[in-house]
């Protein structure tokens, strides 16, 4: 396992991937508050939206904590032009990729299925039908290199793709057709699977005997695993996973090892099948307080920075405390919209009648 | 004493238990099943009773443990899978439509298939996307397939250990928003009623109402609130998906000259629209209507706060008595 | 010269050319699609004219092929995927039921999927199993889904060319066992009627005749052989079968009072179901008999020696038409 | 690449291959003539369906042509307690097991599914959807676990499954779920890859860029290599592999090379994807031809053995040829039997309304 932050913060040299962080400017002191700052952030956004589903606010909320680091060091080691391609528990990469956090929410109160503009924020959809997303990556990175944008020698414009996948979901068929595919075409894509050690109530020893970082060698695919709650390796990892990509030197599979902290949703009970040594084992190598460890070791961080963070966290969550307890419920009708992109007889029929069906009652109320 | 009053989440669970009491070549498979007791607990216990050899956490692949099933079922063992939710059996959908369904048929009946896959199944439950599909006629059309719908905890247990008993595979959908609701169980005493047969649960004669699943306690409100507009409706309990037990629907058809169907599917495709075709076909000059269906629409089931407008309610049931009986 | 006769084979090759001399973002995948030009050469000579990067061999994962089509959908592409028989797109089924049906929804419509996903379709060829099938059902159930089945060679070649040019996701179900039977194919002149439209391809009073794809020529047959006994049939070729066209056949039968409707996969659960309930509720006053259906029985496709009993011929349709006029 | 017989019949020593034949009486002058005569069998067989199908007399025939030392190799390698899990084209594991050839031309004959008892000859039914007889095979290997048939010393009574594929079927996202499922309940698997170079027309370098052998190494799963086309190296490793899961060491992956001497099938043309040169490549690698000259290199056969070998080969293709001839159309009632196990109305409500819709033509007879 690839470590450049011990667990008290301490750094560790890394050829590779100082290098590559380096290259990109990822880890100066600036950077890494902002790295910092982000994780407080979300950390903020998801406790907040865990007591927003339990006031009845959100029909349901899966909870990232613990995988800051995992996310937001992926989410910046992408590029801009890239595409990321999540599963439903990638709220720090929504947020690295500037998605407003209650977007999600709107997904986990249950008013839409999707929450921004995949094209206009290069980030797929939020995809709950495990693995099912693997492909679609494999795919638009295929698309990628009939655009001519993969190979160009040009690191603002060539472009990869990050698809992520949890632990339980590697065991999907789909996955592994996923690698066939980016193996046999050579796609720009970067797997990366957060391997917080758990899927629901069953460890990671039930996917795989081995690594998971070793799946992907059956192809032939390059694999490291990396301390997910390091920001540092996960930057140098993912970025320099992309970046090979985007020269076309093909697919490369990560493992972030990394930890679950929470339950698996606000419907689950963790405390049925793990035992809370584990969880207060892993408190130690929470990732946020590993990162203020180091720029503390640095210097580079103060009280001041620390109680802003935590103030803009806060602000974050009454933000969305607000604008979640002000929200309307949607109109009934959007259930007929966007079925089809072009007109459809037996849709508009049905919504004719549903309007003709609800006027009823209207008239009814008007009667009285 | 052999009469308890179980939720239907815990009817199954009993069913489970018994059946894996009865015979040690029955066992569970799933995502979650084991230490967990599975997502709505309803294999609560059965790990702690029969061990991780007969109550097995899987690797999360549904194809996987619908494949491995089919091999266990070879050897001799009656694997009970359980899908987690309605929305994720489509990885196993090719196992499922050509493998399990076909075994028995392809082996020129050397081989049988006494497979049960269980899968809570319908809305109602204000979740996330995927986790309230209806998808009973995406495999009642396979023929091979048997399927279960019980909607009391009664029939849950019963059905459980017939659908377990019976050689063929058997799709048991268990009606997750009514997990909790509860009923009296007689464990001791067979059912003299078969579970391939549907059931008249309160009888009517101006219209039949006909339901399956989680549908049935809104088809009974729904004859209730008729019969205060002095409307008789007889509400049938499909029970069986596959297959239909047709002369019972049609008996009643007989009599009451209307049929409405009410399920949680998009009705187009539906199995209302197979019912339909087959009662008219069999009622064509007692029909005094043509057969309504109350359903989900031509869509995908939509984002949870808007799932009261998608999913059949006591209004829209009515909504349908009135339209039969306006002919 | 504008107008050509071609096998329907051939006239989809001709379809696939043209869509994809005229858009560059129109690519073919699937297995053998490349060199071979498919198992039945329905992409013959692509490969030669557009390249491996446009007629891409791909590994043999059907969910791979869908879901590798759905995200070069995502980046602006418009695929047109193989499956190279009706009986292996089950492993696809997660993806195209899950994912291409519901990606225009569940994006708040922000995301397009035009993709075709060309289907050879049913049985009647002799082939081993698995290769006969006929699961539309299982398709037009999911909303967001669209089906075409042309039956002839021109509207093989511009339905093709719709279907390509359709933002929606297409599913294009090409009547196998037809792919040799030639028809003209007029390549210069865009059809007035619209793919989503059924056609009247032969009109008559006594009782209207459904059928899509393989079974259009044997309806036509049939109404032939019943002109011979002077009963006057009118023969609707489908096309469409998500969305299914009911206004075209329900103003056949309110002018016939007769509908009759002939399809090769399994009765139980199949289309006709579905259309048969719509068009009893739409036209239940006209009808003077129950709607009727002749099709596959509810047993897996059988072996290839007895799928002359299996699959619908004149004789049952036939006998099908007299039960009709029986009434 | 394991080759203990090179094309020119030339042995090689393999150390641990050679003491599993040895201890098997595997390779024996006896055994190897068996081998050589049951690959002349099986050949003169497929030849004869060949040229039936040409005939008329089947819809279609898939020939194994060229892997008939990867199969009568990998069927006698099998004790007779193990489960073999066939594809579609696996006649010399028909063969190996005592299915007679007739059973299989039936089924391409369209006359039935599935010609034989799984259970009396411990081989699943033929399997056409590519990789759906992959977990099938992990089930079986789960179910011999809980029976206590693995792991208890006793080599004639312990069990493995013997899984096999094609190089082309490899991609499918079921053999993959497969790997994870053997090798987290460690079951008694050995998947077995007759890697014939094509899939259809599509060459492996499509399904993998990597020896296809490397595959499994992904979830741990120890691979070898072997030549397919030598039936010692495949006896060897199929022994060697089967006898390690059923000592309850868990699964095992196998590639076997060969190459696929024929068209795909009776309906395939395989002159529009290869070239001739690579066939007459391989026909220098044949199998039978390599075991012949080892054989004739020990002395161990004379032309008399040869001479009977073809004519008893010729005796069965006859037997088949009248076989096939006289065979009977089957009563087509029998599309209605098999559905279910037990009584259905549905099915028998069809069942009933076609013979009365029969009689009516038997009527018209009657009557005329
Ligand atoms: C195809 C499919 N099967 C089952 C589920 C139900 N399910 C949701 S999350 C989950 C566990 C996922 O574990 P993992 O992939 O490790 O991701 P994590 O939840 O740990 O982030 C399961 C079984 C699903 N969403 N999709
Ligand atoms: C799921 C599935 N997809 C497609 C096919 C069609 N098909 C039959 S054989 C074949 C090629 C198989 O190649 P391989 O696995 O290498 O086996 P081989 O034919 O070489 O023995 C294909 C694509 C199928 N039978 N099943
Ligand atoms: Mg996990
Ligand atoms: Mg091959």
């Amino acid at each position: 396992m690839i470590q450049l932050l011990s667990a008290d913060g301490t750094r560790t040299p890394h050829e590779e991937f100082d290098e590559v962080l380096e290259a990109g400017g990822l880890a100066t002191p600036e950077r890494l508050r902002g790295y910092y700052r982000d994780m407080v952030m979300i950390r903020a956004a998801d406790l907040e939206a865990t007591s927003l589903q339990r006031q009845g606010q959100l029909g349901l909320w899966a909870s990232a904590l613990g995988q800051e680091a995992a996310q937001i060091g992926a989410g910046h080691a992408a590029r801009t032009q890239d595409y990321l391609v999540p599963t439903y528990r990638e709220h720090g990469i929504a947020w690295a990729r500037g998605i407003e956090p209650w977007r999600l929410l709107e997904m986990f109160r249950g008013i839409s299925h999707g929450g921004w503009d995949p094209h206009e924020l290069r980030t797929h959809p939020y995809m709950i039908v495990l693995g099912a997303q693997a492909p679609h990556a494999v795919g638009y990175g295929m698309g990628l290199q009939r655009d001519g944008a993969v190979g160009t020698g040009d690191l603002e414009r060539d472009t990869a793709v990050l698809a992520l996948f949890g632990d339980g979901a590697s065991s999907e068929g789909e996955v592994a057709e996923s690698f066939t595919f980016a193996a046999s075409f050579e796609a720009p894509v970067v797997f990366y699977s957060q391997n917080n050690q758990w899927a629901i109530s069953v460890p990671t020893s039930v996917q795989t005997r081995v690594p998971l970082a070793q799946r992907s060698r059956g192809w032939g695919i390059p694999s490291v695993r990396v301390d997910g709650n390091d920001v540092l390796a996960v930057l140098g990892a993912v970025r320099s996973g992309l970046d090979s990509a985007r020269a076309g030197e093909g697919p490369r599979f990560i493992e972030s090892l990394t930890y679950r902290m929470a339950a698996h949703t606000t419907s689950d009970d963790a405390s049925r099948y793990r035992p809370g040594s584990e969880e207060e084992e892993w408190a130690e190598k929470d990732p946020i307080l590993r990162l203020r460890r180091h720029l503390a070791g640095l210097d580079e961080i103060d009280e001041a920075y620390v109680a802003t963070c935590e103030e803009e966290a806060h602000d974050l969550a009454m933000q969305l405390h607000h604008h979640i307890h002000g929200m309307k419920d949607p109109d009934p009708m959007i259930v007929f919209d966007n079925v089809y992109s072009e007109p459809h007889p037996i849709v508009d029929a049905e919504r004719e009648a549903y309007v003709q069906y609800l006027s009823q009652f209207e008239d009814e109320e008007a009667g009285r | 004493m052999s009469i308890v009053q179980l939720p239907i989440a815990k009817a199954i669970t009993a069913g489970l238990r018994d059946a894996m009491r009865a015979d040690e070549h029955v066992l569970i498979m799933g995502e979650d099943v084991g230490v967990l007791g599975g997502v709505f607990r309803v294999t609560d216990g059965l790990h702690a009773e029969f061990g991780s050899q007969r109550v097995v956490d899987t690797p999360l692949a549904e194809a996987g443990i619908v494949g491995t099933a089919v091999g266990l079922a070879f050897r001799g063992y009656r694997p009970v899978v359980e899908i987690q939710f309605d929305g994720f059996v489509f990885p196993a959908y090719n196992q499922i439509t050509t493998q399990v369904a076909k075994m028995h048929y392809r082996t020129g009946g050397r081989v049988r298939m006494p497979l049960v896959i269980r899968i809570p199944h319908g809305g109602g439950i204000g979740a996330v996307e995927h986790h309230s599909e209806s998808p009973e006629a995406l495999f009642a059309h396979t023929a091979g397939l048997r399927i279960l719908a019980p909607s009391t905890a009664h029939d849950a247990y019963w059905m459980t250990r017939q659908a377990i008993e019976t050689d063929d595979p058997v799709i048991m959908l268990e009606p997750k928003r009514r997990y909790w609701m509860k009923g009296d169980v007689d464990t001791d005493h067979r059912p003299e009623l078969s579970p391939w047969q549907a059931a008249v649960v309160r009888p009517g004669t101006d219209l039949t109402l006909l339901a399956w699943g989680p549908s049935v306690p809104l088809a009974l409100e729904a004859a209730a609130s008729a019969a205060q507009e002095d409307v008789s409706v007889e509400v049938i309990d499909a029970r069986s998906l596959s297959p239909i037990d047709v002369p019972t629907i049609a008996d009643s058809v007989r009599r009451t000259g209307r049929l409405l169907i009410v399920h949680e599917a998009p009705v187009l495709g539906g199995l209302g629209g197979e019912i339909a075709a087959r009662i008219t076909e069999e009622c064509f000059y007692h029909l005094e209507a043509p057969v309504l269906r109350v359903g989900g629409f031509h869509t995908p089931y939509p984002p949870a706060r808007t799932e009261h407008a998608y999913l059949p309610d006591l209004d829209r049931v009515m909504d349908g008595v009135d339209r039969l009986l306006a002919h």
